[in-house]
């Protein structure tokens, strides 16, 4: 065997490998949140939760393009960007039960994920809420001279929101290193896209701000993960901010209240067909790179992971009472 | 919240009374129309407005985008131009979107235009806290919009009030602002056939008493009441006073109950700083200083960002006991003590 | 004389006598506006009072293609489009000197003007703010089918804001009768436009929403003419909104307190080259439409209009302080 | 506001004064930066930052479009990053479209993080009437930020208080609001060379008195002192206190001067309704309603959007006259009679 044909079955080899680990990502957000559905029916999960799955190909191909160094700021949705940027299961799952050990000692649940050590800036339940803070955490990047990017996850709903356009605007004017993700999911909770959005191609109209900008198909995470590389590769370079437009769509209602109403049966079946995960793992299978015991080891380790997040979060103290006051302010002391 | 069986009531909800308003405004008037994220095909994001889609189409039933201070404007507008809308802002939480609309336009066209231009919207939206929907979807902001001189700031407590506060909020011509509480949408009971439209310009006594007023709106109404029943039990008793609105506030029936009383307790799910209940406090104190046998209390909410935690939550919020003990220590023993703030 | 040359020759001077009639109504603002500075210094205007001097042409321009039964919604800088729309002078001047006769009573002052018979509804102060009120105006009349044009101005400021940004939206996707004038003079404050919006071509940005946009020549009352004429034409033939970004320019500082540091004294000096009055004036001597006698006799109508509205002015009442709470809510028993 | 020509002293304006504050404060620390609408080439809209776009540049002094929400919000993130950004919003009128950035991400993400993110902003903004600027930009909504936990909100009255209360405001780990207003901007004295930062946590005693306590900010500080100058000529000796931080409010100073004078008359530009000068009127019924001779008296502006009129703009607001009235009736004849809300 060549030098070369090595290299190249190596970098097969490689590649193959990372498939399956961005496969083994999905897959595990897509676990999470079946449990978390079953949680909340067993009134252990309250509050809002609204589920990821369907688009979890975005979060774990985004992801990819980031380094521990950058920045995430997220949604009410959040369960999957969370999971994807290495926020522990457990601590997740302990804070939907609302436990000291939460990642957010149990104050935020569901839509309140926070870790500071990964620079996962929240969990954002203002529907555009998080645009402005992303534009800051990249402002100061751009301050400082520092290489890292923002990513800022939202949805196509928050494109109707004027701190969409603010934002949009700033960061262009400014040239921040922020990378917009739009996870267009052709609904902002029962409201169509075609009757939110005047136009609906918003690549199109987010270019508008002289961004570079373009649409990806949000239900193939290999697609993504190229984009987002491409789009960080863009920012990193200083071009100022990119804008991408995942084309993607819920599977399950907006959150555990709806019922929805709103959309045809038929069309969630259409989009299911296109499953991010079953489409993968067929990919994966043609290529020979996933196999049924690989698979079923997989799901061993995911429904073992989650398995331990749950009962540790059982387990997990809530924060007492007494405490409730704590953090309104900074402990006396810490100014810096 | 009677609770017979008697003909002239029927049973319904908190919901379906909002519902059965909005539905009998439609039909009554045609330039009512209701507009905001979702009230149409999803129905109301709390199921109020359900199935009104239907029955008086996309027009008047108006999904709108994203974009709170737009349809919130827009609303103000057509108010301008002759309508009557309701504009549905999912909750107050949101509302924060549009108050420059709100404060700077709504409240303010008809005085700085000199008497020329009145503004007949309703705004309504849901606030509280309660259901473990943590900081951002748990304020209860309702104080800071009744501070404002221009508009109307209504809170229905009841079933009977959520079904008839709309037909004369809409008939006032200025601003109103309807404040429905998350927690009382479910809350069900009998409805009488015959009750007419509010009168929004008095506040209720739900239960009279002798010995301590309790004032209480909204979502607070239930846990005044049922200290109310508590503080009887004890051998204390409160009337329980509903304000219904919030702006302008009726001192006269606030003020006579404690001109009886000489005690009151005011309870309001805002933070305490700068609460309503302030403004309620000050209030007694100005005009009923000398009837007045101990210093007014409130019992708020803690000044703390909701918590999702389900025990944290209900630390942070007024309950049934702390009304209780508030109302013990103005008629206990002198000197009674107040909280530090 | 055939039928048609007459024909032709009446259609001339009827244009002649039009031209003039712009040309007069420019003139009248500008020399009002040249009079509130005088008064200004004096101290009988007072608070925050903005110049729309070298602006003219748009106001002028755009009133054309309205009818009474339209609506204005106007800004902070709006003595032109109020005086252009047909309220009295003698009604702003009164305003601004803070008296009972004046068209918001007294209590607006300058950037405060309202006429409700003339469907001026001010007058806002807020930057941005009167958009989604006219999208409002304009929603009632789609929905009640009246044949109306709601017509706002703004400014290239605004365009920043997040309320342009959802009323674009709205009133695109509701295909709303509304006509956006954006008032692009190159400064929001002491803010160049390149220093506040990414990309600064407007009218492009706003063909983004889906609505018929263009830009015109600010500065050219003919121009302005016509293109609010074939918006408006467009939007009553029920087309939707349509947004012009009219490219003008403020001679004058931003507002009485501005110093104007911000731009350099020849840029001004360049626009002023192009001033509508001066440039227009030239044209009709040229076309023989304009004579020395004319413009004098102009002049001193003019003059005369507004020395006998300052006049008036100085002997109106002022509101009695008694009546400070009036209007604060409607007079009991007007309900509808 | 010392008098003499002490060489330790110089003579300088409010406006002056802050502007050296921030120059002080962006020369000490590289990650303090300056933003907001026109700060930078046009010097402030109200001239404050005249000067510090020659001497620091445009990175940190930043000029942003007409977009509060989105650099308000971005100077949010950036503290979150590490920096130490001032934010300025040219009046509080338009606060209120960056209202839902300070009080759901800046005031909450601290607690709501569980600790892990604190928010080291600083908001700089005018505030209040009295310049004929009419119902839109008027406003003295500073009682409203007051009302939220998690924030620190402080009113410089003097010229001492502008030049010093910045430092410590960079200095607090959390979000600090300052609201300067604008009647003091041309305010002209002397100021101690050697003054070092002023402490937040407390209200000052700006003349010390018996009878009866004047309580202001801001704006209304001027007015309460020659209310109190008036009141000492007519043999009435009263206290001012100067709350200088508005939340949190040092009980301990204002109800120890209440404790010793057993009146008070809260001087407050908000409107009546649900002001500021409410909450401390409650407090002062809560914490010493055995002390207090008189009911707390609150001269307030009246409840109107602002006329542009100069007289009625002056009836609108709290006058010194207004203010001496309140305090008479507090040591007059008793009963003394509250003034209907
Ligand atoms: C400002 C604001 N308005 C309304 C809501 C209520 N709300 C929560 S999610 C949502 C829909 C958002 O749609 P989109 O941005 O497309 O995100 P998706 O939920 O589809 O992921 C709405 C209306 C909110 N949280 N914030
Ligand atoms: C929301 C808001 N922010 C800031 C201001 C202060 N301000 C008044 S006019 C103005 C500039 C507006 O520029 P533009 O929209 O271009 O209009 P122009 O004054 O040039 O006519 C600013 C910043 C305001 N009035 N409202
Ligand atoms: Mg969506
Ligand atoms: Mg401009």
């Amino acid at each position: 065997m060549s030098a070369t044909r090595a290299a190249r079955k190596s970098a097969a080899g490689r590649q193959a490998v990372h498939e399956l680990a961005l496969f083994g990502a999905m897959l595990r957000i897509r676990r999470f949140e079946e449990r978390c559905v079953e949680l909340y029916s067993a009134a252990r999960i309250r509050g809002f939760m609204h589920l990821y799955i369907g688009e979890e190909a975005v979060a774990v191909g985004v992801n990819e393009a980031l380094t521990d160094d950058d920045a995430v700021v997220s949604t009410y949705r959040e369960h999957g960007h969370a999971l994807a940027r290495g926020v522990p299961a457990d601590a997740i799952m302990a804070e939907m039960f609302g436990k000291e050990t939460g990642c957010s000692r149990g104050r935020g649940g569901s839509m309140h994920l926070f870790d500071a050590s990964r620079r996962f800036y929240g969990g954002n339940a203002i529907v555009g809420g998080g645009l402005p803070l992303a534009a800051g955490l990249a402002l100061a990047d751009r301050m400082t001279g520092k290489d890292r990017v923002t990513c800022c996850f939202f949805g196509d709903g928050a494109f109707a929101e004027g701190e969409f356009h603010e934002t949009a605007n700033l960061a262009a004017l400014w040239r921040l290193p922020l990378l917009f993700v739009c996870e267009n999911n052709l609904y902002a909770m029962g409201t169509a896209l075609e009757r939110h959005q005047a136009q609906t191609d918003l690549a199109m109209r987010a270019a508008s701000y002289g961004m570079v900008s373009w649409a990806v198909d949000g239900m193939d995470v290999l697609a993504v993960e190229d984009a987002a590389r491409r789009a960080a590769e863009g920012i990193r370079a200083g071009t100022g901010p990119h804008f991408l437009e995942m084309r993607t769509y819920r599977f399950r209602a907006h959150s555990m209240y709806d019922s929805d109403r709103y959309r045809e049966k038929a069309e969630i079946e259409r989009w299911k067909e296109r499953d991010p995960i079953d489409r993968f793992a067929q990919r994966l299978r043609e290529h020979a790179s996933l196999t049924d015991k690989a698979l079923a080891e997989l799901e061993k380790r995911v429904g073992a992971e989650i398995d331990a997040a749950v009962e540790t979060a059982e387990q997990a103290p809530e924060e007492p009472v007494a405490d409730l006051l704590r953090f309104v302010t900074s402990p006396v002391g810490e100014a810096s | 919240m009677a609770t017979t069986g008697d003909p002239a009531e029927r049973k319904t909800t908190y919901r379906e009374a909002l519902r059965d308003a909005l539905r009998e405004a439609l039909a009554a008037d045609g330039r009512v129309f209701l507009m905001g994220e979702d009230v149409g095909r999803y129905g109301g994001c709390f199921g109020v407005s359900l199935g009104l889609l239907e029955e008086f189409g996309p027009e008047r039933i108006r999904d709108a985008p994203l974009s709170e201070s737009a349809f919130v404007g827009a609303g103000i507008g057509a108010a301008l131009a002759g309508m009557r809308p309701i504009v549905e802002i999912m909750t107050v939480n949101f509302s924060l979107l549009a108050l420059d609309q709100i404060l700077n336009n709504a409240a303010t066209l008809l005085h700085m235009s000199g008497g020329q231009l009145a503004v007949p919207i309703v705004i309504r939206m849901t606030t509280g806290a309660g259901r473990q929907l943590a900081a951002q979807h748990s304020h209860s902001l309702e104080g800071w919009y009744a501070h404002i001189p221009g508009v109307r700031v209504v809170a229905p407590a009841t079933i009977a009030d959520a079904r008839h506060m709309l037909a004369p909020a809409l008939a006032d011509p200025d601003p109103v602002l309807i404040f429905e509480h998350g927690g009382l949408y479910n809350a069900s009971g009998d409805l009488a056939a015959d009750a007419g439209p509010v009168d929004l310009d008095h506040a209720a006594i739900r239960r009279p008493g002798t010995d301590v007023t309790l004032i209480a709106y909204g979502g607070s109404l239930p846990k005044a009441m049922a200290a109310a029943d508590e503080l009887g039990s004890g051998g204390i008793s409160a009337e329980v006073v509903d304000l219904r609105t919030l702006r302008p506030l009726d001192d006269a029936t606030i003020g006579g109950s404690v001109a009886r009383t000489h005690r009151a307790v005011v309870v309001d799910e805002g933070w305490r700083s700068g609460s309503l209940a302030a403004e309620i406090s000050a209030r007694l104190t100005e005009q009923h200083f000398y009837d007045l046998d101990a210093p007014v209390e409130r019992v708020c909410s803690a000044e703390v960002p909701m918590p999702y935690a389900r025990r944290l939550e209900e630390a942070a919020l007024p309950q049934v006991a702390g009304i209780v003990a508030a109302a013990r220590r103005t008629v206990g023993a002198l000197p009674a003590v107040g909280e530090a703030g």
